[in-house]
C-alpha cells in the first residue's frame, strides 16, 4: 500500500518535471545573453525586443483572429447547440459527429481541403478571413460540445416549459433563459476557443501567406532560423498569453462541469 | 364549468396510449387531483390542458367560452408548478416571479406591485432578493407556486410539486399549498401520486388508472365508496380477500364470513384497520411477523385468506409470531365489488 | 414562430458554415486525389510502395506507443491524484494540465531544450543525451502533449467513480491491487477507451513536433507536407490525407461509439 | 508599396538586410519568408490560377523547373545584360543575383572536442555521430546541391547517383539532422555542429556571431552554384515587383551582397576587407560549375530515389 | 457480548465533531438501529465499527475477544450494503455474490456452490447471470444483500440500505429485509433516519442527535418512555404542549388539564393521536383545518395551545374549518419530561 502510493507519487512528480522542466529551460533562455554558456553570461531582455520587433505583428494578427474567431464561434455555436440539445436523436448525433471531423481529421489535410476549393479566390485566400475560416472549423465544436453539456444539465425543456406557460415565446425564450443559464458553458467555450485559436498550427500553416503569419507559425519560423535565445524568448512570450488563458479555460470548464453534476 | 376537456387522447410518437379518451369538466374556484401510479397518463393530460403536448386529433379543450385546443401555450394563460420547479436559476426570486408579468408587457411599476403582493402572500419577504441556488427546497415550492400565480393565470396546473421534498416538509407544505389555493379561490388541477396528498388538497380527486380516470368525487365518496377494485386498492388499501362467495357468505380457507346482501359472482375486499383480534372471531389466522408502529401495531397473518392478511391491531400488547388468533370483520366493512372491474 | 421554426432557424448558421467550409472542401480533396496521373490508383498506388506503408506503419506504431504510454502514466498520476489531498495538489495539477494549449511546434520545441544537443540531458550526461532527433525524440514530444489530455479526461472520470465501490470491495476482503484490478480500471475503462482514442488521433495528425523537430524520421503528417512541397504533389498529398483522416477518424468513432462522448481541449 | 517574394528568409543570404534595403530604399515591403526553393516552386504550382506571391528567390535549378511549370515570366531588370551567360534565362524567366559555393559548415565548439572534419568521407566517422547536418535533398535545393557535390566527389555525375545515395547511406548510421528548412541559427547555437551549407552562411557566422565557426571547403571537391530569382506569372503586383527586382540587380543591391560574402551575379569588384575573409584562392579551385540544366533535369528523379533507397 | 464499542469518538479533519465518545454492546444475533436525523453521526458510526474510517485517539472496538481497533478493513469481516448499493457494474450478478468468497480465497466450485445457497435464499435466481444494470431497484438491494451475506460476515452493516427506493417499494423490501435477517440470525446493525424503519425492522433502537446516543431500547420503550424532549419528539412524533406547569396542573391559553402527578418545572408533551375531541373536555379550540386521511381525520386546531394542535380523528364525519370544539386529553398520556433534556 505504501510502496504503491510513494510509486504512484513518484510517476506524477516525473511526469510534472517532464512537462515543467522544458518550459523553465525555455524561459530561462528568452532571457538568457548566451544560453550556450550558460546564466553566468547574464540576463538581458534582448531577445524579447528583437521577438517584438520581428513578430509583433504576428502577435497581434493572433489575438485579433483568436478575437474574430470567438464571435464566429458564438454565433454559429451556441444557436447551434442549442438546436442540438432540444432536438437529441440521431440526426444530431450525425451533425454532431460530422462537425467534429476537424478533431480527428489532421489539420494538414482539412487545410489542402481549404486550398483545394477557395485557394484561387485572391481577395479570400490573402486576407485574413481565410485562417479564421480554418480556425473556426477546428475551434466550432469545442464550443457546441461546451455549451451543450451545460443545457443537458440544466433540463432546458423544463425551464423553457415554464417560460412558455408565462406566455413567452421561442425568442424571447432564447434571450431570457437559454443563454443567460448557458453562460457557464459559454465562457467555458469562449475560452477554450480564444486558447486555441491563439495555439492553431497545423492548419494555419498550410493556410497562411507572408504577410499574415500568426503567432505559433511566427513560432516555427523562429525555431527553425532564428538562435535558440530568440526562439525561447518568442517562446516565453507565447507562454505569457496562454498560460493565463488556460488557468482561466481551467476555471470555467471545472465551474461549467460542477454546474453540469 | 369553466374547463370542458372532451374526448382528450394521447399516442406518443413511438406508439404509447398514454391517454385514452378522457372527459373532465372543472368548476370554477374547483381544486382537482389526479391521482394514480406511476406511467397511468397524469402527466400527460396536464400538459395537454397546458399545451404543451397536443392531443391527438378530436380533442377538445373549452375554457369558458374560448376554444384553446389550437391556442400555443404562450397565450392560453394557464400557469404551471412543475415537479423540478423550473425556476430560472439566472433570475433572482423577484425576477422569477415578475416574469410572467414582464411577459404581458406590464409597465414596471405595476409589475413591481404586483410581485411585493405576491411575495408578502407567499411569505417570501426575506427571500425576495435571493438568488434561486440560495433557496431551500421549501422555499424554491413557494417561489415556483408565486411565479405562477403572479399573472392571475385562469387556471393551475400543479404536476406533483411537492414530490422532490422529503417526508416532513412535504407535511408541512401540502397544508401550506391547500390554504392558499382557497384562500384566492384558483381553479387548479394538482397531479399526485400520493393518496393523502389528493386527499388532503382536492375538492375532487379524479383517481386514474391505465390512461382512463377509473372514478371522480370527493374524497369521503372515494374511500366510502369505490366503485372499483383498483380505486378501492389505490385509494383505500383495500386488500382482496379472495375466496368464494355462496349468497351472502363468503367461504375462505380460514373460516365462513358473513356479508350485509347475496353477492353471487361478485369480489371482496377489506381494510386493514378493519380487521380484528376478536377472541370468538369466525376467521382463524396464524401471526406471521408484528411489526410496532407506534400507535399500532401491523400484525401479518397467513392462513385466514390465500393471501397474507394484515390488521392493525391498537392496543398495549400484540400477539407474537408463531401464535394462533382468531379474526372478526364486520360485514357492513366488507366492500363488494364486481371482478370485472376488478380486473381493471 | 412557432417553437420548431425557432430551433430550425438556430441550425441555418450552422449548416451554411459547415457545408461551405467543411462538406464542400473535403469533397473537392477527395476528388483532388483522383487527379493525379494515377487517377483512382493512387490509393492502390499507395498500397504498393514501400515508403508510404512503412510510414504509415511507423506513424501508427509510434501513435499506439505514445497512446499506451500516455494512459499508463496519466492513468497513475490521475488516480493519485483524485485520491489524495495534499499541500501543492493545486500546483501539481496546473502543471500537469498546462500544455494542454501548446502547439506542436512548441512542444518539438520543448523536446529539443531536453533532449537536444545544447538540452538539459546531453549537459548532464555530455555526449549521451541527444534523442530530441530521434524517434524516440518524436515520441516524447507527443507524449508530452497526450498526458494532459488523457489526465484531464481519466481524472473526470475517476472523480465520478462512486468512493463506496472501493469501500464494498475492501469490506468483501480485496487488498488494495485487487481494489485497483476488479474495481477502478473497469470503472474507468470507457474514459480510458475515449482518452486513449484522442492521444492516438492527435498523434497520428501531429505535424508541428515533428516538423519542429525535422528529424529524418517519417511520419505520415510529414510525408504529406513533403508531397505538398515536392513539386506540388498534390494528388498524393491529398490521397494520403484521405487515408490519414479515414484511419484516426475510424479510430475515433470506434472508441466512442464504446464509450459514450468525451473529449479533452487540445491543440 | 507591397510585395510578396517566396522564400526569402532573414538568416539566409543575409535576406535580413535585403528586405530592411527594400524598405528603406526602395520604399517596398517584403515580408521575410522561410521556405524552401521547393516549397516556394510547389506553393507558386498549387497557387498557379491565383498566385500569392510576385517574385520568388530560389536554387538555380527550380528556377529552370519553374520555366517548365509555366509559373514564372519573363523579366529582364536593369543589368540583366551584365549577369554573365549560363547564369539566366535568355528570355528573363529566372536571373541569377548571387552565388555560393558548398561546403561544410561548422560549429567548431559543438564539436565536443572532435577535430574539423576536412573531408565529406570524414562525416562517416563515429565521432562526428549525431552532429551531421544536411537540408532534405529531395525538397531544399541546398539539399540536391550538396547531394550532387557528393555524387562528383565519389565519381558519380548527374547520369549517375549511385555513389550520393551510397553516401547517405553510409552517413545515415551517424543519425544526421535532415531538417527541411534554412538551418543557420542551428549552426550557430550549435544544435548542428556541421552542416552542408554554403560559403556565405557560414562566414557571416565566424565573422559576425560571437563564436567559433568555421568553412571547410572538403578536399575531395565540391560545386559551386547560383541562386536566382524570377517574377511570378500573373503576380499580384508586377510593378512593384519588377521594382523590387530591379534593386537587388542595381549595385546597392550587389553591394549588400558582397557585404554578405556572397560573391554578387554582376561583376560588382568585392570589396577588399571583404575579399580577405574568404578562404583562399585555392581552396576554391576544388569548386566546380556543372551543367545546371542537366542538374535540374536530373532533380525530380534523385529526390524520388533518395526517398526511397536512403533510410 | 459479539460487538463492545468503547469510547468512540469521531472529529473530522475540518474540525466537525461528527461523534461524540460514544459507548455501544451488540448481543449475538440482535439487530440494532442507529436512528436519528441527517448529519447525527449515523454514518460516521457505522463506518468507524467497518473500518473505513478511523475513531479519533482512545477507541476500542472488540468483536467477541478480539481487538480489531486498528484491523484494516479487509480483515474485519463485516459484511456492509451501501446506501448507493455500490454493486460492481463490471459483474453479473453472480460476479457480485462471488465477489467477496473469491477474496477468501475459496475453490471454484465452493464458492458456486455457495453463490447459488445465497441466491436461492434472496429469491434471485432470475435474474443470476443478469447484468448489474439490468436490475431494478428493488432488485439491486437484494444482489447488495447477498453480496454482503454470501462471505457470512460476524457483523452485517447496512447503511439506509432503502432509502434510494420509492416508498412503496421500500415497504415491502423492509418487510423481506427483516425476515432474511432473523432468518439467519445475523448481528447487524442498520441505519436509518425513518422510525418506521427502524422499529419494523430492530430488536433495539438507537435514537442519535448530534453525535450522541440519546437513548437505546426497545421500540416498544421508546415509544411509551422517552427519556428526552427529542427521543419523543422524534419517535412518538409528540407534540409540546407549552403552557404552565402548576403542581398537578397544566395551564394552556384554551384550558386546564389534569397531571397524573405534581410536575412543576417539567415539560408536557403530547401525541396527536391522544388528542380526543370530547363535548365537555376541558380545553377549547377552533378548527383551523381538516384534512381527511381515509382511516382518520387530522384536524389542525388553534387556540388550545400557542402553537398549532393536531388531533387525529376517527368517525364518520370530522368537524368543519371555523368551528369551535372542545377537547380532552387522558393525563396518562401525556409526556412528563425535563425541560433541560428537552434542550437537546
Ligand atoms: N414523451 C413521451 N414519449 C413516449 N412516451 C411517453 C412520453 N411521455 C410519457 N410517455 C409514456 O406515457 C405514459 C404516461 O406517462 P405520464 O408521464 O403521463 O405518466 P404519469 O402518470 O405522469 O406518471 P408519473 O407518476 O411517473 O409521473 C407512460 O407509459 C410513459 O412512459
Ligand atoms: N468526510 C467528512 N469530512 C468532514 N465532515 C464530515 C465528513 N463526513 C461527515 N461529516 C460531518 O459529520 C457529521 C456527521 O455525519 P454523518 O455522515 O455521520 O451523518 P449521518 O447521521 O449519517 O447523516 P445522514 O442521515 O445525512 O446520512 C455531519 O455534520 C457531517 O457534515
Ligand atoms: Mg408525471
Ligand atoms: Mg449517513
Amino acid at each position: 500500500m505504501r510502496i504503491g502510493k510513494a510509486l504512484q507519487l513518484a510517476v506524477t512528480l516525473l511526469a510534472a518535471a517532464f512537462l515543467l522542466v522544458p518550459t523553465i529551460q525555455s524561459v530561462l533562455a528568452g532571457v538568457t545573453v548566451n544560453y550556450f554558456q550558460g546564466i553566468r553570461s547574464g540576463l538581458t531582455l534582448e531577445w524579447i525586443a528583437v521577438v517584438w520587433e520581428l513578430y509583433a505583428s504576428s502577435i497581434f494578427l493572433s489575438l485579433g483572429i483568436a478575437l474574430a474567431c470567438l464571435c464566429v464561434t458564438l454565433v454559429i455555436g451556441v444557436p447551434a447547440a442549442y438546436a442540438l440539445a432540444r432536438s437529441p436523436g440521431r440526426l444530431s448525433r450525425a451533425v454532431e459527429e460530422f462537425i467534429s471531423l476537424p478533431l480527428a481529421i489532421p489539420g494538414l489535410a482539412l487545410a489542402l481541403a481549404l486550398l483545394q476549393l477557395y485557394g484561387s479566390y485572391k481577395g479570400f485566400r490573402m486576407s485574413p478571413a481565410f485562417i479564421l475560416v480554418g480556425h473556426v472549423l477546428y475551434t466550432l465544436p469545442f464550443m457546441v460540445r461546451s455549451v451543450q453539456s451545460v443545457l443537458a444539465a440544466i433540463d432546458l425543456r423544463t425551464l423553457e416549459e415554464g417560460a412558455a406557460t408565462l406566455g413567452a415565446g421561442p425568442v424571447r425564450r432564447f434571450f431570457d433563459v437559454v443563454v443567460p443559464n448557458a453562460l457557464p458553458g459559454i465562457l467555458a467555450g469562449a475560452l477554450t476557443v480564444v486558447t486555441l485559436s491563439i495555439g492553431e498550427f497545423n492548419l494555419t500553416w498550410m493556410l497562411h501567406t507572408p504577410f499574415l503569419k500568426t503567432l505559433p507559425v511566427g513560432l516555427a519560423d523562429s525555431y527553425a532560423s532564428m538562435r535558440l535565445e530568440i526562439a525561447s524568448a518568442y517562446t516565453l512570450i507565447f507562454f505569457v498569453m496562454i498560460v493565463p488563458l488556460l488557468l482561466a479555460m481551467q476555471w470555467a470548464s471545472a465551474r461549467a462541469q460542477r454546474m453540469s453534476q | 364549468m369553466t374547463l370542458t376537456l372532451r374526448n382528450i387522447a394521447k399516442t406518443y410518437p413511438g406508439g404509447t396510449r398514454a391517454l385514452l379518451p378522457t372527459d373532465l369538466d372543472i368548476a370554477e374556484g374547483e381544486i382537482v387531483s389526479l391521482l394514480g401510479p406511476s406511467g397511468c397518463g397524469k402527466t400527460t393530460l396536464l400538459r395537454i390542458i397546458a399545451g404543451l403536448e397536443t392531443a391527438d386529433a378530436g380533442a377538445e379543450i373549452r375554457f369558458k367560452d374560448d376554444d384553446i385546443t389550437h391556442q400555443p401555450v404562450e397565450r392560453r394563460k394557464v400557469g404551471m408548478v412543475f415537479q423540478s420547479y423550473a425556476l430560472f436559476p439566472n433570475m433572482s426570486v423577484r425576477g422569477n416571479i415578475g416574469y410572467g408579468l414582464k411577459m404581458q408587457g406590464l409597465p414596471r411599476a405595476q409589475i413591481d406591485a404586483r410581485v411585493d403582493e405576491v411575495i408578502a402572500l407567499c411569505r417570501l419577504e426575506p427571500y425576495a432578493g435571493r438568488a434561486i441556488t440560495a433557496l431551500s427546497g421549501g422555499q424554491r415550492q413557494r417561489v415556483a407556486l408565486a411565479r405562477a400565480f403572479a399573472p392571475r393565470p385562469r387556471l393551475l396546473l400543479l404536476d406533483e410539486p411537492l414530490s422532490a421534498l422529503d417526508a416532513a416538509l412535504r407535511g408541512q407544505l401540502r397544508d401550506e399549498l391547500a390554504a392558499l389555493l382557497r384562500q384566492f379561490g384558483i381553479t387548479a388541477i394538482f397531479v399526485t401520486h400520493d393518496q393523502d396528498e389528493a386527499m388532503a388538497i382536492a375538492d375532487r380527486v379524479a383517481v386514474m388508472s391505465q390512461g382512463r380516470v377509473a372514478q371522480i368525487g370527493t374524497p369521503e365518496a372515494l374511500y366510502r365508496a369505490p366503485q372499483t377494485a383498483f380505486v378501492a386498492r389505490f385509494v383505500g388499501n383495500s386488500m382482496p380477500l379472495g375466496g368464494r362467495i355462496e349468497g351472502s357468505q363468503l367461504h375462505l380457507p380460514g373460516g365462513t364470513l358473513a356479508l350485509t346482501a347475496p353477492s353471487d359472482g361478485k369480489a371482496a375486499f377489506v381494510r386493514a384497520e378493519d380487521v380484528r383480534l376478536a377472541e370468538h372471531g369466525p376467521l382463524t389466522a396464524r401471526v406471521t411477523a408484528v411489526t410496532f408502529l407506534g400507535t399500532h401495531y401491523r400484525i401479518a397473518l397467513s392462513g385466514a385468506t390465500e393471501d397474507t392478511l394484515f390488521c392493525l391491531h391498537q392496543g398495549q400488547s400484540a400477539p407474537k409470531p408463531g401464535e394462533t388468533v382468531r379474526l372478526a370483520i364486520a360485514p357492513q366493512s366488507i366492500l363488494i365489488l364486481s371482478p370485472e372491474k376488478a380486473a381493471a | 414562430m412557432s417553437t420548431r421554426q425557432f430551433v430550425a432557424l438556430c441550425l441555418v448558421p450552422l449548416a451554411i458554415f459547415a457545408l461551405t467550409f467543411l462538406a464542400l472542401p473535403l469533397v473537392r480533396l477527395v476528388l483532388a486525389s483522383g487527379e493525379g496521373e494515377a487517377g483512382w490508383g493512387i490509393y492502390w498506388q499507395i498500397l504498393h510502395t514501400p515508403r508510404y506503408l512503412t510510414t504509415l506503419v511507423q506513424t501508427v506504431l509510434v501513435s499506439v506507443s505514445v497512446t499506451i504510454a500516455a494512459l499508463a502514466v496519466s492513468t497513475t498520476a490521475g488516480l493519485f491524484l483524485t485520491r489524495n489531498r495534499f499541500r501543492g495538489r493545486a500546483v501539481l495539477l496546473s502543471i500537469l494540465t498546462l500544455p494542454l494549449a501548446f502547439p506542436g511546434v512548441v512542444v518539438g520545441f520543448m523536446i529539443i531544450l531536453l533532449g537536444g544537443r545544447q538540452g538539459l540531458f546531453n549537459a548532464i550526461f555530455p555526449g549521451h543525451g541527444v534523442f530530441a532527433y530521434s524517434i524516440f525524440g518524436l515520441f516524447l514530444g507527443y507524449l508530452y502533449f497526450s498526458i494532459p489530455r488523457v489526465l484531464l479526461t481519466v481524472m473526470a472520470a475517476a472523480e465520478k467513480i462512486d468512493p463506496a465501490l472501493e469501500e464494498a470491495a475492501r469490506t468483501l476482503g480485496a487488498p488494495s491491487h485487487r481494489v485497483l484490478r476488479d474495481v477502478l480500471i473497469p470503472a474507468l475503462a470507457p474514459a480510458l477507451v475515449a482518452a486513449g482514442a484522442i492521444a492516438f488521433a492527435t498523434a497520428m495528425g501531429a505535424f508541428g513536433t515533428a516538423f519542429t523537430l525535422a528529424t529524418n524520421i517519417d511520419v505520415l503528417p510529414m510525408v504529406i507536407y513533403t508531397e505538398f512541397t515536392l513539386s506540388a504533389n498534390i494528388a498524393m498529398a491529398a490521397a494520403l490525407s484521405v487515408l490519414l483522416g479515414i484511419v484516426t477518424w475510424g479510430m475515433l468513432f470506434l472508441a466512442r461509439s464504446f464509450s459514450g462522448s468525451t473529449i479533452a481541449a487540445g491543440g | 508599396e507591397d510585395a510578396v517574394c517566396y522564400n526569402c528568409p532573414p538568416e539566409w543570404a543575409d535576406w535580413a538586410s535585403m528586405l530592411k534595403a527594400l524598405d528603406e530604399q526602395a520604399g517596398i515591403t517584403m515580408p521575410h519568408d522561410n521556405k524552401n526553393s521547393g516549397q516556394a516552386l510547389s506553393q507558386m504550382i498549387a497557387e498557379k490560377a491565383s498566385p500569392v506571391a510576385d517574385v520568388a528567390y530560389y536554387g538555380v535549378t527550380t528556377g529552370i523547373q519553374a520555366i517548365k511549370e509555366g509559373v514564372v515570366q519573363p523579366y529582364k531588370p536593369a543589368g540583366f545584360d551584365e549577369i554573365p551567360d549560363g547564369l539566366k534565362d535568355p528570355e528573363g524567366n529566372w536571373f541569377a543575383v548571387h552565388y555560393g559555393t558548398l561546403g561544410m559548415f561548422v560549429n567548431v565548439d559543438a564539436l565536443a572536442g572532435a577535430p574539423v572534419p576536412q573531408c565529406w568521407a570524414d562525416l562517416a566517422k563515429p565521432e562526428y555521430k549525431a552532429m551531421v547536418g544536411y537540408l532534405d535533398p529531395a525538397s531544399a535545393f541546398v539539399g540536391y546541391a550538396g547531394a550532387v557535390a557528393v555524387n562528383q566527389a565519389f565519381g558519380g555525375d548527374l547520369t549517375n547517383f549511385g555513389p550520393a545515395i551510397k553516401y547517405f547511406n553510409d552517413l545515415a548510421a551517424n543519425s544526421p539532422l535532415v531538417p527541411k528548412q534554412t538551418s543557420y541559427a542551428r549552426v550557430v547555437s550549435g544544435e548542428i555542429p556541421i552542416l552542408f551549407d554554403y560559403d556565405f552562411n557560414a562566414y557571416r557566422a565566424k565573422y559576425n556571431e560571437g563564436g567559433n565557426y568555421e568553412f571547410v571547403l572538403p578536399c575531395e571537391g565540391t560545386i559551386r552554384v547560383p541562386y536566382v530569382m524570377s517574377l511570378v506569372a500573373n503576380a499580384p503586383h508586377p510593378e512593384t515587383a519588377k521594382k523590387a527586382l530591379d534593386f537587388i540587380l542595381s549595385d546597392e543591391g550587389q553591394a549588400i551582397w558582397t557585404n554578405a560574402y556572397l560573391k554578387p551575379a554582376r561583376p560588382v569588384e568585392l570589396p577588399a576587407d571583404v575579399a580577405g575573409r574568404f578562404l583562399p584562392d585555392s581552396d576554391y579551385e576544388r569548386a566546380v560549375a556543372v551543367d545546371y540544366a542537366a542538374m535540374a533535369a536530373a532533380q525530380a528523379a534523385f529526390g524520388e530515389r533518395y526517398l526511397s533507397e536512403v533510410k
